[in-house]
């Protein structure tokens, strides 16, 4: 039997909310390109930002929490 | 601008096939903003839940704390978005039988545009990308 | 048998019981907080609700640090919580 | 209490759901409370049923703001 990890759910979920972050940036970037209004657009812009200072925090945890 | 008003009440009678014509793409900007904020409210609803269930699952402080973090932005993005909806007119929490109307003629609108014959037949554009072995 | 003498019949799992209770409360309790959020519109609802989830999410990692201490929780090692869960579960299954 | 805007329909159902879990939480953790023999985690239920009152007591306040709120269906009115 493999032996579990220690933190092996932990990674999962950390896994998870970067797989839904990376679509969420995905989605608000392309959607970028089709808004008329402005103030839409710069909330989305807001997002992708936010979304991508996320990533880059998860994939750290990810990494920090890979199971050996 | 005058369509944030009533964004989907251009859409009167049955969407019109030749979508480039002017005349057929009034309203348009509205509908497709109000759409896509829609989209992006849901998505912002989403990570809320997403966030708490992942800090109900992660012992780790540091993640715990980044991901809290992460939480507290995605709540004060939620409320931006859903006030920049109701202020656009897309969004009426405070009156039902508004957002009622409003959802029915969204849905309306996306039937419509599942008809529609928006790309050309063959989309394949390999061909223009640098992948020989594709 | 009501559910107090359930309690005081399982000797010294009784601890063990009701901290998991107060664990998956508090976990529930968390996951809440986030789909009423999701939902809320009003300002001053959502400062309420945004508040009450902090207080949530610290009352989870407190009773989740506490079962951790006292063995009752193995976050750390799964194979060992497997253990503990098959041993409550066989508890239970004792009830008459 | 909020003044113009009301809570809407959909909030309020959301706070009825919060609170009926949190009455239902406190009482379980004031009961507890007293069962537990161990004094860290009978401190942590104690703590926890003092801050629920609290939050349960906030809710009920934004639970009476809400447009759905009638004085006059209340069952002692009749």
């Amino acid at each position: 039997m493999p032996q579990l990890n220690s933190t092996l759910h932990e990674t999962m979920e950390l896994h998870e909310l970067l797989n839904f972050k990376t679509i969420c940036m995905t989605t608000s970037k392309m959607a970028q390109g089709v808004v008329f209004d402005q103030d839409l657009k710069a909330l989305l812009e807001k997002d992708v930002q936010q979304s991508r200072q996320a990533i880059t925090v998860l994939q750290g945890l990810v990494i920090k929490t890979q199971p050996q | 601008m005058s369509y944030e008003k009533k964004p989907i009440n251009a859409l009167k009678g049955p969407m019109n096939n030749d979508y480039l014509e002017i005349q057929n793409s009034e309203g348009m900007p509205g509908l497709v903003d109000s759409t896509i904020a829609l989209n992006f409210l849901l998505n912002a609803k989403s990570g809320i839940k997403n966030c708490a269930t992942a800090l109900t699952e992660i012992a780790d402080p540091e993640a715990r704390k980044e991901i809290h973090n992460m939480l507290n932005a995605q709540i004060d993005l939620h409320a931006q978005i859903s006030e920049l909806m109701m202020n656009k007119g897309w969004f009426h929490p405070y009156h039902v039988a508004e957002q009622f109307k409003l959802d029915l003629v969204s849905a309306q609108a996306a039937v419509q545009i599942s008809n529609m014959q928006l790309f050309p037949g063959n989309t394949s554009r390999l061909g223009t990308f640098a992948t020989p072995n594709y | 048998m009501g559910l107090l003498q359930n309690l005081a019949g399982m000797g010294d799992m009784t601890e063990q019981v009701i901290a998991t209770d107060f664990l998956i409360s508090a976990k529930a309790g968390v996951r809440n907080y986030a789909v009423a959020i999701s939902e809320t519109a009003t300002p001053e609802v959502r400062e309420v609700l945004h508040r009450h989830l902090d207080v949530a999410i610290d009352t989870h990692e407190k009773i989740f640090n506490y079962m951790t201490k006292k063995g009752y929780y193995h976050a750390n090692n799964p194979q060992e919580q497997l253990i503990v869960d098959a041993k409550a579960a066989d508890t239970v299954l004792d009830i008459q | 209490m909020l003044e113009g805007k009301r809570i809407s329909p959909h909030e309020t159902f959301e706070l009825h759901e919060i609170v009926s879990f949190k009455n239902i939480c406190a009482t379980k953790a004031s009961a507890m409370a007293g069962l537990v023999t161990d004094e860290e985690l009978s401190t942590l239920l104690q703590q926890d049923f003092t801050t629920s009152q609290e939050h349960i007591a906030e809710l009920k306040d934004l639970i009476q703001s809400s447009e759905l709120w009638d004085e006059n269906q209340l069952p002692n009115n009749h």
